[in-house]
């Protein structure tokens, strides 16, 4: 028997593939597609307090190798989740991940404060890319004071383990990572999306109907891993590696660079099965490279000349 | 006039079939059925269900690319697809051989709800919306439910075989150029129908075509205060409610809580007052 | 006759298609595959002030739809550009831009001195992604303070047009280009490359010998995109755009969105007739659209709903 | 031992060209002769020099891919590419038919310099390294060189047909597993020859083949005190001399000044003696 699974500061998962939150509604989608059983974590869409119905049309846009997106967190709400959705992901036997967000940092306590209550949840991952109304619309995680705090707040009232996604939009991802770092997270995951744009030349139209969204899939991958690498040289909590993951190839990529785990999210669309696929495809890696355990080749990127 | 409860397939399981490709054949122009072997989907699709088609060999397309399910044999255990190549994906899909393998998910989204009373199912297609409807008939035959048949393109050679629908509807074609059928609008036709005949409480139009057609089917439903089914086509990343890209703005929104259905699980079929036709 | 020039500032070029630096040698070597003169602008490889051997191999790495590269800025110095190469350049009718770098402010200020004494160059293009030896290695336009005293020291003794080529990988691109805006920039150029990385996972180690490098190629485009538009909504003066662009199509994106002109980089790669191929089709595309001038849809995004 | 000067050929132009596929064939394992109607190239290559081609219809191949001139026949007005399937460009190359249309960049780099007072040209082919080596043949032969091939494969699959070597060179041949000619490495059928045959100032080694045989011939030169002009394949973006990626580390350096050749450009051919050999 091999062992697949990894560590995540406070968290063991049965192994590193875990689903990016926004990709993977609340796991009941996948139901008849994949045993969800076998995923090392569920991450679910995003919750905020208050229900809020999203973006206008056209909220996506396909592009070679990637897409953009302006959903707008459309969900219904902490409390209408916990009847709704939380159900279904407490039968699971997967570690359930819940992402919340907030438009102020008292949002994200206060979500995370009415979670604290309910039982099924392993932790949750603080989703700093939602726009900051106080900060006039920047994310949270673009500034490293405002990440500090928010983290320290949330932190006061989470007694489960804390993960922070950060945005790739910044001059120094890390420098926000050791905020969070310092200020009591657990873990940090990255990345969120990267601000894109595409137009219609013949309507000379945004193609989004928020003129510019979120880029993901493929085409980002070379981005987060160099933002992986970054912040696993300059923190010493866990880094989950997101962005453009779609192939065995592209999880190795990033636990040899040293993520202790990976999130798929745009593959869920185009390629259900992958998740699953991915971690048979895992397992026959450590069988043919004659590993103990999959943690063997976490961190082993070789940068000798 | 009550909303007609729309049908939801709820419990019906999506699955990830790998179908093989039993005939492809171009029936008009540009225009192709792709028939597929696939014995669970072939028994338990509705009308008005689409699948979600992985494109082979094309690495850098990235979603799949939905489709209706325009027949479903289950003697045969063959579903058919029929498409027009528009694009990249299409493309690629139009050079796919006989016992090629498709990636493909399904049965997606609801179904057109054919209530048994109806004294007359109206269906309005405009060129690639008839896709739904070959396996609507097939319903409506077996219902006994008389059904009329609205066909609309643009010129002769779009027009798909009629065969596959008269026996089963009345037909009635218009072309834009006037070369096959009457020379205009399909809602030209649909209008026309309506002025002569009674009953609009036990009659329902099926709708599915570009949105301009849409628009205008819209404005006579209204008009005529007939029921209306509409079957929509939005861009779709995933087509199983997972992306929350699909959104249809509602007609009647909660504000700040919901204001948008989603097309691939809530739809593709909608009432269609209900929602706002967009582009 | 279709009047297909654009105006950079106290620039006109003859068409807006221009050719980015380091993707382009010094012209020479695409003088017997493409009229150079049909160019709207050649902008050089980066030249400072001492001559550079550049980075040890492996420099380069193919992705889908992009590449990674650490060249290194190699250059023979501004004394034997002068010798070698700028004479080739001179006999060029079309408008010769000279693309600088220095390891320090002063390394830029050298450069433009030294370059302001000889004749055939149209303006300069600061490279301010260099790495700044002063500040540890971040580049001259990760920091708004930097950005504007180089552009303030450069603009004092040049007195050609002045374009700053920014970097994407920064919180907020508009800041930089706002300082260098108001400290005496002609223009400003965007996006240079963003930092990327791969692995080898068979020999688990970086493809790049400088473990990440620089991100470019149609991937990129919609990140390049979106930042333009951020650049167009906030400064006075004229953007030029870089990154991805390909095809006729990439160009009237770039253009619709507001920029003055655009550069075209890692396509000369693998397609090097793309430029005057462009220029043709652009020619075309006025035609079909009845345009009297091309600058006519500069700027003409509809961003209503 | 003075080192060779190595042509150059500034002055040949590098043009764009359209080519047509007069014929593709498989000749050894996974390896294809495409022959290319190419009336300027035909006339004017010199053997060492490459092309770049794009490969058709993948839009996400980003950058042409470098391949050597096998052979250049000026009266039928052809080129030939050597090629051995080995990734996705390759792969999709192979399935190119007679009549398509190929986007080839040439003549590019430099050439081997083959030196009218050779008594013995010497070449040393490792695997796919032969493909410069039937052009570099119509040379030697038209000038009355007395040329020697040292042909190395992994196994007996893999050997290209020898009647297009064996008319002009005395031919020995190698493999890894003995299934052709000897068992071994063809550096020591090198070594072998060598060590018997005098006159080393006027005898010279041209070399292509994997890193690690040009290894191993570099060591055999440099104990031998034998000249050996090496093509060397580094990765490529351009093969024009732009991107400057394709960085070959100088034996001899000017430190921090010039530190690297060019291969597209200064290359792909070396004097041995001058570069570092890197994977
Ligand atoms: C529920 C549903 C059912 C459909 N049923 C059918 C069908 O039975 N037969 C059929 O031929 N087509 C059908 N379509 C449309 C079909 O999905 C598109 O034609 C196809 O995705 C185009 O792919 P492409 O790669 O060839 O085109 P692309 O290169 O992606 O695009 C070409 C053009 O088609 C438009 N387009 C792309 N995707 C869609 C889409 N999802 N809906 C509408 N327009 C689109 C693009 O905006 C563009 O203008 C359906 C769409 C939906 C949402
Ligand atoms: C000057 C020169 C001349 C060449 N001549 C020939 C020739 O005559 N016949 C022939 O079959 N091949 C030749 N090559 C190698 C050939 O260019 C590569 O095999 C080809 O680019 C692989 O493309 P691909 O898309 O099939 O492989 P990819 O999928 O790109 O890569 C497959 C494998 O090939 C390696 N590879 C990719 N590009 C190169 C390259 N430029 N050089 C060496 N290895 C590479 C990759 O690292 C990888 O391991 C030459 C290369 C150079 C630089
Ligand atoms: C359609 C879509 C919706 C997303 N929604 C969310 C979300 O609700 N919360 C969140 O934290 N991230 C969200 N993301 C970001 C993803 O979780 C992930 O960080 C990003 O897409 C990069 O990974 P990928 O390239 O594998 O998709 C969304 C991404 C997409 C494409
Ligand atoms: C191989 C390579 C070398 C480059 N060298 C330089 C350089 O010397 N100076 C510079 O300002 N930009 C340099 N760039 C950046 C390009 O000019 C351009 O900003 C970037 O590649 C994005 O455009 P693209 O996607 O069209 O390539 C280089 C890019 C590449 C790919
Ligand atoms: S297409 Fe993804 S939610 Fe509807
Ligand atoms: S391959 Fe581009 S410079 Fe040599």
């Amino acid at each position: 028997m091999i062992d697949m699974s990894v560590k995540i500061g406070p968290l063991r998962l049965q192994n590193p593939i875990m689903t990016a939150s926004g990709t993977f509604g609340y796991a009941e989608e996948f139901k008849d597609i994949i045993p969800l059983n076998q995923l090392g974590a569920v991450i679910t869409k995003t919750v905020t307090v208050e229900p809020r119905p999203g973006n206008p049309p056209r909220r996506i846009v396909e592009l070679n190798n990637g897409m953009l997106n302006s959903i707008g967190l459309p969900n219904v709400g902490v409390e209408q989740f916990i009847i709704e959705k939380l159900y279904f992901l407490q039968s699971l036997k997967t570690t359930v991940i819940v992402n919340v967000a907030g438009k102020t940092g008292d949002g994200f306590v206060e979500c995370v404060r009415r979670l604290e209550d309910v039982d099924g949840i392993a932790g949750y991952e603080l989703n700093y890319s939602c726009p900051n109304v106080k900060e006039g619309g920047l994310s949270f995680s673009s500034n490293a004071a405002t990440a500090a705090q928010v983290t320290r707040a949330v932190r006061r009232v989470a007694k489960r383990p804390l993960i922070v996604k950060l945005t790739p939009n910044v001059t120094s991802i890390s420098e926000i990572g050791l905020a969070c770092q310092e200020n009591g997270a657990d873990a940090v995951s990255a990345i969120n999306t990267l601000v894109g744009m595409a137009v219609n030349v013949k309507t000379r139209r945004p193609k989004l109907a928020t003129i510019t969204g979120g880029y993901s899939g493929p085409a980002i991958k070379p981005i987060a891993l160099a933002k992986v690498y970054e912040l696993v040289s300059k923190l010493t909590i866990p880094v989950i590696a997101i962005g453009g993951i779609a192939t065995v190839e592209d999880v190795l990529e990033f636990l040899i660079t040293g993520a202790s785990a990976v999130q798929l999210g745009t593959v869920n669309f185009y390629d259900p099965g992958a998740s699953v696929r991915i971690i048979d495809e895992l397992h026959a890696y450590c069988i043919q490279h004659q590993l103990g355990s999959l943690s063997e080749i976490i961190a082993t990127l070789n940068i000798s000349r | 006039m009550a909303v007609i409860p729309l049908n939801t397939h709820d419990h019906q399981p999506i699955r990830l079939c790998r179908s093989e490709i039993v005939s492809i054949t171009e029936i008009a122009w540009e225009t192709f059925v792709l028939r597929l072997k696939e014995p669970a989907l072939s028994q338990n699709a509705h009308p008005g269900q689409f699948v979600e088609i992985r494109v082979p060999r094309c690495a850098d397309i990235l979603w799949r690319r939905p489709f209706s399910i325009h027949d479903a044999d289950g003697e045969a255990e063959t579903i058919d697809i029929l498409f027009h190549a528009v694009g990249r994906g299409t493309e690629a899909l139009k050079h796919l051989q006989v016992g090629d393998v498709l990636d493909l998910l399904g049965p997606l989204g609801n179904s057109f709800h054919i209530d048994d009373h109806l004294t007359e199912a109206i269906i309005v297609a405009g060129g690639l919306g008839i896709a739904p409807f070959k396996l609507f008939l097939r319903k409506t035959r077996q219902r006994n439910v008389p059904t009329t048949l609205f066909y609309g393109v643009g010129k002769k050679e779009q027009l798909c075989r009629l065969d596959d629908f008269q026996p089963s509807a009345q037909v009635r074609v218009s072309s834009v150029d006037g070369s096959v059928g009457s020379r205009g609008m399909v809602t030209d036709l649909l209008i026309e129908h309506l002025r002569t005949v009674p009953d609009m409480e036990r009659k329902c139009l099926f709708v599915c075509g570009p949105t301009p057609m849409l628009r205008k089917v819209q404005e006579i439903a209204a008009q005529f205060q007939i029921k209306a089914q509409v079957s929509v086509e939005t861009i779709m990343a995933c087509g199983f409610g997972v992306c929350v890209g699909c959104a249809v703005p509602m007609r009647f929104p909660d504000p700040g809580k919901k204001e948008y259905f989603l097309a691939c699980k809530e739809g593709p079929v909608f009432n269609m007052e209900e929602i706002i036709i967009h582009d």
